[in-house]
């Protein structure tokens, strides 16, 4: 099977400080893949370097449809079909939950396109689709800074949803959520799986356990190993490394 | 319901704060006036004062203003102008050019004025021009400028080129040397007023070693003292403006150039800014001028008194200051030699009106509407006073567009 | 004999923009410290260095009323404590009651301090006059230090040593005291700095007297180079902009650097031109060299996403 | 803007309309004046309100815009064909970069496209860099200094310092008639008319709501595939020729134009006006630049001196205390009226209908 993403040889130096040591990686159609690995081990590093925003020192980041993705500009990764959901929620909050979508729809996206655009049937049956999906249909008119911190996370994966991407990746999306919300959030990853491939960065490790079928491990810089959950956790050099730190994985 | 409150209480408030912006200070004044003459009503009559009392220029032309004042309260106490009273109505003119047009248009049209006392820099003159042109009315301004102007609703009692500039640079070639190096700061006067000055030396001989100019405001004047270095002139004739005159001179004594190696003849510096420069540093240099406070005339000396008694003992009279002075006095006598305060009677009538200034006899040219005026050499004291060292005896007749040169000819303009 | 004339006047040239180089420094060094650092664009920095003249001249007027004649020529050196103690009160004051409530609003504190700098320009209208105002340099610093053809005034060299001690002083101060410390590790990480139990808010004002004051000090040398008046401010406010943003935010050494290199290139492209052309050049130069560095000479690298 | 409703605007522009039946010539001419600036107020607030980009350089695009239109009325005041000033610095030749000028057509378009060129060109390379927040402030005055220093400085060309003015007519029409300052003031509240519909749609379309959105995250706005680049130049090339607009109409109304007026202080100026009527309304911006600048006219004809502590006093207020400016004030003390109102109609109601209401 071919790859939706590939990277290859990935090296970021941070001033002499290297925070990826050449990481390979392949993310497959329709995968939901677990990023997981103790802090500082290049984990949202390497989410940086496949959407653009950190610029990779080495290596080739390919993305199906679009060859050599690396060397391009941010905006034009995301309209090849990458969506990226930060860490810490990052919405437009003075916008109503509803503009917030309105404006990651995917669309045309040039400035002539966006003044003629209109706000037809199509488009906003799209907007209640996701609204409904990520629970906010009450929401819709509220301002996306009133949210609750939960809410917000929801907001920005519809906000990447919307985009109808072919590669998702989602840091710590249920950080600061509630147990209910945490297991609304795993189903409703493995839906979007239906649709896309996710390469997720997780700390829970219930949580990766519950929702995984692929988890890759990284440390320090590079990847340590790959498997399910279960194979992982069998792995010595795994336990070492989150033992050796005084972590547990369970 | 509740929109509407909001709105209309928001509408209200705006439409308050907009009449009263609109409306302004002439609230009072009866816009529709029946009476025929400009200005007067029952027994005043009202003059328009514009000067920049706030902003950049504020630094000078707030002594013309209060010696314009002072001249209208003279007046007043000794009758008035045709048996009516002067009525002041002071503008600030803020130092921006835009500002003196709309103010001389609220003087002419909303106040109707007799006449404006008012301006200092050439911009505010020209931004003030068409204004009084357009509402044929009259503005006497009181500062030395660049010539090459003459018209039929301004009266200019300040020096214009040939009764400054010209005989400096002739007294300069006589006495003092043939080479020169022209300074300046980068606007209309010390342009112009170089070109003049660049078509004299080379009618009469003298040696042009340099021409600089610098923005206004400039105050690093290290290199360009280099550049007079490295020429060696025998003078060094300023048009500098304002701040940049401090610094140029501090830094021209630092470079260990002094008045006996290079005597430096400035055109814009008089008594006032003297005191903000230091006569220290400024000592033994020249300067050019149809008045200074040192002349020793009675007139003058009541003038200089009235002056400190009035505004501050620690305050000095200049040039511009006399200037703005004598003009209400010519307006007010041309007033009465035509016997009303209508703009082309009183223009009419102004021909070889003169009075005792206190720096001698004024008179105006009714040919061109500038004043004839005694030039005088001055130099800078120690104490910040000028020290006249020569004069032309007898008033010299304005010529702004220097007709009676020669060399001059082709100068006014491109033909 | 031409190559020795030729000789002289770069060596002259040289020294004027050497000479204009710590002089923009002095002026910048507070602006450093305020914009640089914590990051307030202070607008009213301008005033804070005409606050220092003013001081300067009233020390000035106290020595020659109150104080023997032949203490007069030492009020120079009198002035300039003063006038950094007075400067940095008036800074000690502003962040009080004002610029505290800026922080993170960097656009926001550019208006406010605007309004500042006109309030303060008003009151020494009130107080001193709207006219220049003279003052008399002391008479040691008249002449100059002759080499071979070449005069060095020795206000100038007066100026290069202030300004060097008021580097080496503030360096010292940042990097070797335990106050000094305390001020970089807040605008370093003010949240670290705060966990470790430093008074951040004690240190933000501290910082912001030290870069008033340091205005003060450049107000006292302009006294002797340039006109004393209530805008002159203004005279100089962009150009220490300019050179804080040309070195780097955050960088006392970009600071240095960029006043050295603008104070260059003025004095020889004007000495090749005008004084016009070269103010031109060397703005538009800043606008071309931001688009290729946009972040200065010196720029630290950040992960920060916004 | 769901709150500043039509009302508001439609009584905003019949005080306009009627204000030349009641106000003095020389005031509506005043009036007029501030009418120009409140178009280039709607400019700053689409790029500061809107999109959160801080220029303070719009003076140059204001400058840019009068000057087009000043040259050709300069040309058409001056019977030799060229222009005093140019003859007293031994010009005797039209310059080429004048000529066009005698053309009206080309003058009013040449005071649109200019500004927009100078944006166009500098928007892109400054937001292409991602030059932001006080960079982007400061690299917009060092536009204005240069631009003010080569005006003042190539005195033969602009008229340096005293820069144009003495003009006469327009298109052959006298330009001091009483009517046709009339007329003139009538074409200013359309012009207006028209900038504050435009801003509107502008706001309201997707386009606007990116612009708001550019400035909460720009980044984050990159990372949805949009280019912010291209939307930033385009909300700056707007408020260029919307300055050049209100330039164009300043000097016809005015009738002067110098480098002055292009300076850091008045473009400073210029972006208080927004903030006093408020940054994120193109109501408050309008309102802030009229109000602002008859404050202006009403403090310097009474307390000259007081009116640098007024202008000084009004920056921090309104930083300090009201950062969305007089609508925010009006909509909040309106909003206390009317809660206090719907609170007693509550009151009334629950006293007539007992407490099953709810």
């Amino acid at each position: 099977m071919k790859p939706v993403l590939t990277c290859r040889d990935i090296k970021v130096d941070f001033d002499g400080f290297y925070a990826l040591k050449g990481v390979n990686l392949n993310v497959f159609h329709e995968e939901v893949r677990f990023l997981i690995g103790p802090n500082g081990a290049g984990k949202t590093t390497l989410l940086d370097v496949i959407c653009g925003k950190t610029r990779a020192t080495n290596g080739q980041v390919i993305f199906e449809g679009s060859g050599q993705i690396d060397k391009m500009q941010e905006h034009k990764i995301a309209s090849a079909g990458i969506a990226r959901k930060f860490q810490a929620p990052s919405i437009f909050p003075k916008l109503t939950v509803f503009e917030n979508l309105e404006l990651s729809v995917k669309q045309k996206k040039s400035v002539w396109a966006l003044l003629t655009a209109k706000l037809n049937s199509e488009v906003k049956a799209k907007i209640d689709y996701i609204l409904e999906k990520i629970n906010l249909q009450n929401e819709r008119n509220r301002e996306a800074g009133e949210l609750a911190h939960g809410q917000k996370q929801w907001l920005e994966i519809g906000m990447q949803l919307i985009q109808e991407p072919n590669l998702l990746l989602l840091d710590e999306p249920i950080a600061g959520m509630s147990g209910v919300e945490r297991e609304k959030t795993g189903y409703l990853i493995h839906d979007i799986a239906k649709e896309c491939s996710v390469l997720v960065v997780e700390h829970d490790m219930d949580f990766v356990r519950n929702f995984s079928k692929q988890v890759t491990v990284m440390h320090e810089g590079a990847v340590l190993c790959e498997g399910s959950m279960a194979e992982v956790q069998e792995n010595e050099q795994v336990v070492e490394v989150y033992l050796g730190r005084g972590k547990k994985v369970c | 319901m509740g929109k509407m409150t909001k709105n209309l209480f928001l509408m209200l408030v705006i439409l308050t704060f907009m009449l009263a912006g609109c409306v302004g200070s002439n609230a009072t004044n009866n816009e529709s006036d029946t009476s025929d003459e400009k200005g007067e009503k029952g027994d005043t009559v009202k003059v328009g004062v514009l000067h920049s009392l706030s902003g950049t220029m504020a630094i000078s032309e707030v002594s013309l203003k209060n010696a314009e004042l002072m001249a209208i309260e003279e007046i007043n106490e000794a009758g008035g102008v045709l048996g009516k009273k002067i009525e002041p109505v002071i503008e600030d003119g803020a130092s921006d050019w835009p500002t003196f047009a709309e103010k001389a248009k609220k003087l002419l049209q909303s106040d109707e004025v007799a006449t404006i006392f008012g301006g200092w820099t050439s911009a505010s003159r020209k931004a003030m021009l068409p204004v009084v042109e357009q509402n044929n009315g009259l503005l006497w301004y009181p500062v030395q400028y660049e010539g090459m102007e003459s018209s039929p609703n301004i009266f200019y009692t300040g020096a214009t080129t040939n009764q400054q500039i010209v005989p400096a640079v002739s007294w300069l070639l006589e006495n003092k040397g043939k080479k020169f190096f022209l300074i300046g700061s980068d606007y209309v006067f010390p342009r112009t007023a170089n070109k003049i000055i660049k078509a004299q030396l080379k009618a009469e001989g003298g040696e042009l070693l340099g021409e600089e100019y610098t923005p206004l405001g400039h105050t690093d004047y290290s290199t360009l003292i280099s550049k007079i270095k490295a020429a060696k002139p025998d003078v060094i004739f300023n048009t500098l403006n304002g701040d940049s005159n401090v610094a140029f001179f501090k830094q021209l004594k630092d470079a260990g150039i002094g008045p006996k190696d290079m005597p430096v003849l400035s055109v814009s510096i008089a008594e006032e800014e003297i005191r903000g420069i230091g006569g220290d540093v400024l000592a033994g240099h020249y300067t050019a001028w149809n008045y200074y406070q040192t002349i020793d005339t009675p007139e003058n000396k009541d003038f200089v008194e009235k002056y400190k008694a009035k505004y501050g003992e620690e305050l000095v009279t200049d040039d511009p200051i006399e200037a703005a002075y004598f003009a209400v006095y010519l307006w007010a006598a041309a007033v009465e030699k035509a016997g009303s305060f209508d703009v082309d009677k009183v223009r009419a009538a102004s021909d070889g009106i003169e009075v005792q200034a206190p720096g001698g006899k004024v008179k105006i040219e009714g040919s061109n509407q500038h004043t004839w005026k005694v030039v005088r050499i001055g130099e800078i004291q120690e104490d910040g006073l000028i020290k006249e060292l020569w004069n032309s005896g007898e008033a010299v007749k304005p010529d702004p567009y220097l007709e009676g040169y020669d060399w001059a000819k082709g100068l006014s303009s491109g033909e | 004999m031409k190559g020795g004339a030729a000789m002289e006047i770069w060596a002259s040239q040289l020294f004027n923009g050497l000479s204009y180089s710590s002089f923009l420094l002095l002026i910048a060094l507070g602006l450093a410290i305020t914009f640089g650092l914590m990051k307030v664009m202070n607008m009213a920095h301008g005033d804070m260095i005409m606050i220092g003249a003013y001081v300067t001249y009233s020390t000035q007027l106290i020595f020659s009323s109150f104080m023997p004649q032949n203490m007069f020529d030492y009020y120079f050196l009198f002035s300039i404590p003063i006038a950094f103690v007075v400067t940095a009160c008036i800074g000690w004051i502003l962040e009080k009651s004002l610029i505290q409530f800026l922080y993170n609003r960097p656009l926001d504190s550019m208006l406010a301090t605007w309004g500042v700098s006109l309030i303060l320009q008003q009151i020494a209208r009130t107080i001193f006059g709207a006219p220049n105002v003279a003052v008399k340099t002391p008479s040691w610093l008249d002449g100059g230090l002759q080499i071979a053809a070449v005069t060095l005034p020795y206000k100038r060299l007066f100026i290069l040593v202030l300004v060097g001690l008021c580097l080496t002083g503030l360096y010292v101060y940042l990097y070797r005291t335990a106050a000094g410390r305390r001020m970089t590790a807040v605008t370093l990480n003010r949240q670290m700095a705060s966990c470790l139990g430093v008074n951040t808010r004690k240190v933000d004002a501290g910082a912001f007297a030290l870069g008033s004051g340091l205005g003060g000090v450049a107000g006292c040398a302009l006294t002797l180079l340039g006109p004393v008046g209530p805008t002159v401010g203004t005279n100089y406010i962009i150009d220490a902009f300019m050179i804080v943003i040309l070195g780097g935010i955050g960088n006392l050494k970009g600071t240095l650097i960029g006043a050295v290199v603008i104070g260059l290139i003025s004095t020889f492209v004007e000495f090749g031109s005008s004084a016009t052309i070269a103010k031109v050049v060397v703005f538009a130069l800043i606008i071309l060299f931001l688009q290729w560095k946009p972040f200065g000479l010196i720029s630290t690298r950040s992960r920060a996403l916004d | 803007m769901k709150n500043i409703s039509r009302s508001s605007y439609a009584l905003l522009f019949i005080f306009l309309l009627c204000a030349p039946l009641f106000l003095h010539d020389f005031r509506v001419a005043l009036l007029a004046k501030f009418l120009c600036f409140a178009i280039l107020a709607v400019g700053i607030c689409l790029i500061w309100g809107y999109t959160g980009i801080l220029s303070l350089g719009h003076g140059v695009f204001f400058g840019l815009g009068a000057y087009c239109v000043a040259m050709y009325l300069k040309l058409e005041a001056s019977p030799t064909g060229i222009p005093d000033f140019m003859g007293w610095s031994g010009i005797v030749e039209l310059p080429g970069l004048w000529k066009p000028f005698a053309n009206p057509y080309f003058a009013i378009s040449a005071a649109v496209i200019v500004p927009v060129l100078l944006a166009l060109v500098l928007g892109y390379f400054t937001f292409k860099n991602r030059i932001r927040g006080v960079y982007f402030s400061l690299i917009s005055q060092a536009l204005v200094v240069v631009f003010v220093t080569l005006f003042i400085g190539k005195q033969e060309i602009t008229g340096g310092t005293n820069g144009l003015t003495n003009f006469s007519t327009a298109f052959g029409i006298s330009l001091t008639n009483r009517g046709v300052q009339q007329v003139l003031y009538f074409i200013t509240v359309g012009f207006l008319l028209l900038t504050v519909a435009f801003a509107l749609w502008l706001t309201k379309s997707r386009a606007g709501k990116l612009l708001m959105a550019i400035r909460e995250g720009e980044n984050r706005v990159r990372f949805l595939g949009y280019n912010p680049t291209s939307f930033k130049v385009f909300v700056y090339c707007v408020s260029a020729a919307l300055a050049g607009v209100a330039g164009g109409l300043f000097v016809l109304q005015v009738g002067m134009i110098s480098p002055e007026m292009m300076g850091i202080i008045p473009s400073i100026e210029m972006v208080l006006w927004v903030a006093v009527g408020g940054r994120y309304s193109i109501f408050g911006a309008v309102i802030g630049a009229i109000l602002t600048n008859s404050a202006k006219s009403f403090f310097s004809e009474s307390y000259p001196d007081f009116w640098l502590f007024f202008l000084g006093g009004l920056f921090i207020l309104v930083v300090l205390v009201m950062p969305n400016g007089l609508v925010g004030l009006g909509k909040s003390v309106g909003e206390k009226i009317t809660s206090r109102i719907k609170k007693k109609e509550k009151e009334d109601v629950q006293h007539e209908a007992g407490p099953y209401v709810s």
